[in-house]
């Protein structure tokens, strides 16, 4: 538990790497997420993918996430990397380790951290089809992100 | 001085990653008038701020040596 | 999606080979669990574990929970492997992989797997103590297999 | 013949993995009986059936060349 649990890389990822940073001797499950490229999005076949992030940001915010995590599920360990660059089909994007004492709350935490890395943690993809390219992205986000905004302490206004 | 990071659709929209500017005690919301004054910035409108690595609201003020970013509609994960 | 999707193994279990055996164009997301040898249940501390395995009929009911997922999740596949004899602290038992297009479906469906096991598969662990052993078994889960029993066909009576 | 398999806890009470009984047109029932008669087994009163690898009820038949196994309540995952 000593080392980086969070990280941003331009290397292939590791699931056992990642798997084994929350690996510990009072946890009896581990559920691990493993976001992939997937060829079709709406019938559109994506031809690769490119992923930038703001890096020294989106690692605060997977600690930040982290926090939430410990509120909700006190005996959790987390750990978290995605890569950047350029993806190709079926590479992995993103891989969450999620341990727990009990099974339930290494699901529910995992489903919890990856919903929140798609809400607050500075990171977007590039789509490359056939006939073109887009940043992609998701302005209903932009909702839990005021959520995240105030939980900083700031008032409502 | 204040920094300014631009990323994603913003980056490619400003042609640069970086922007530097000048003035203090400007909010966050004088400076995406200036951007949108001389790089246009479409996306600009749908972008969230943060400050030091820290999201913040438009009428959050910016201080000389801060890192202003701008960050359009994210799709990690 | 050739090779042996369910194995029952005495040797270390490598989460990305599983991992591996999931993985397709058309998925953007695997779900894995992996369960872990706690050391502390209730407060008592385990010194190590067996497991012991009716082998050909446990990969018959992991096949027969792969039929049950494609009912619910018929976008799904699924790897399943389980490890028997001896294990220590923090080794793997059991790795699940699923994959689906979309994320949401990949956890549910490794949650219902992981239930499903622990009801209807054929195998035991035995845990050792400082003060002794004992074979683990809830009789509260005969519940379940009486409606895995029922599913093959046969009339309540 | 029917050959008849225990596991685990089952296992260790009857001394032994595999036991050869004899008959034909018998119901697990009546094979369960034998064993108590036999090797006593007390947790055979709470383990499940299976005939050739699949769960059955009490009452199903066994056919010479099948195989019975006796599940006591099982712990995998």
């Amino acid at each position: 538990m000593d080392e980086r649990r969070f990280e941003i890389t331009d290397q292939p990822i590791s699931v056992e790497e990642v798997t084994r940073k929350v690996t510990r001797r009072e946890c009896g499950a581990i559920a691990t997420f493993i976001g992939t490229v997937r060829e079709l999005t709406e019938g559109k076949r994506t031809l690769k993918l490119e992923y930038e992030a703001y890096k020294p940001m989106a690692v605060k915010m997977f600690a930040e996430i982290e926090r939430e995590v410990k509120e909700k599920w006190p005996d959790a360990a987390l750990a978290i990397t995605h890569r950047i660059g350029v993806l190709e089909i079926s590479d992995a994007a993103v891989v969450i380790a999620v341990s727990t004492p009990h099974r339930k709350a290494a699901y529910e935490a995992n489903e919890y951290v990856m919903e929140r890395i798609k809400q607050i943690v500075p990171i977007w993809k590039k789509e490359y089809w056939d006939d073109g390219t887009a940043w992609i992205g998701d302005q209903l986000e932009q909702v839990p992100y005021r959520k995240a905004v105030k939980k900083e302490g700031e008032a409502d206004d | 001085m204040i920094k300014v990071l631009l990323f994603a659709k913003l980056q490619e929209e400003a042609g640069v990653h970086e922007i530097e500017l000048e003035g203090s005690g400007r909010t966050v919301q004088s400076v995406k008038e200036q951007l949108v004054q001389e790089y246009r910035l479409p996306s600009l409108e749908t972008s969230m701020a943060a400050i030091n690595e820290e999201f913040v609201k438009e009428e959050d003020i910016v201080s000389p040596g801060d890192t202003v970013a701008f960050i359009p509609p994210i799709s990690g994960g």
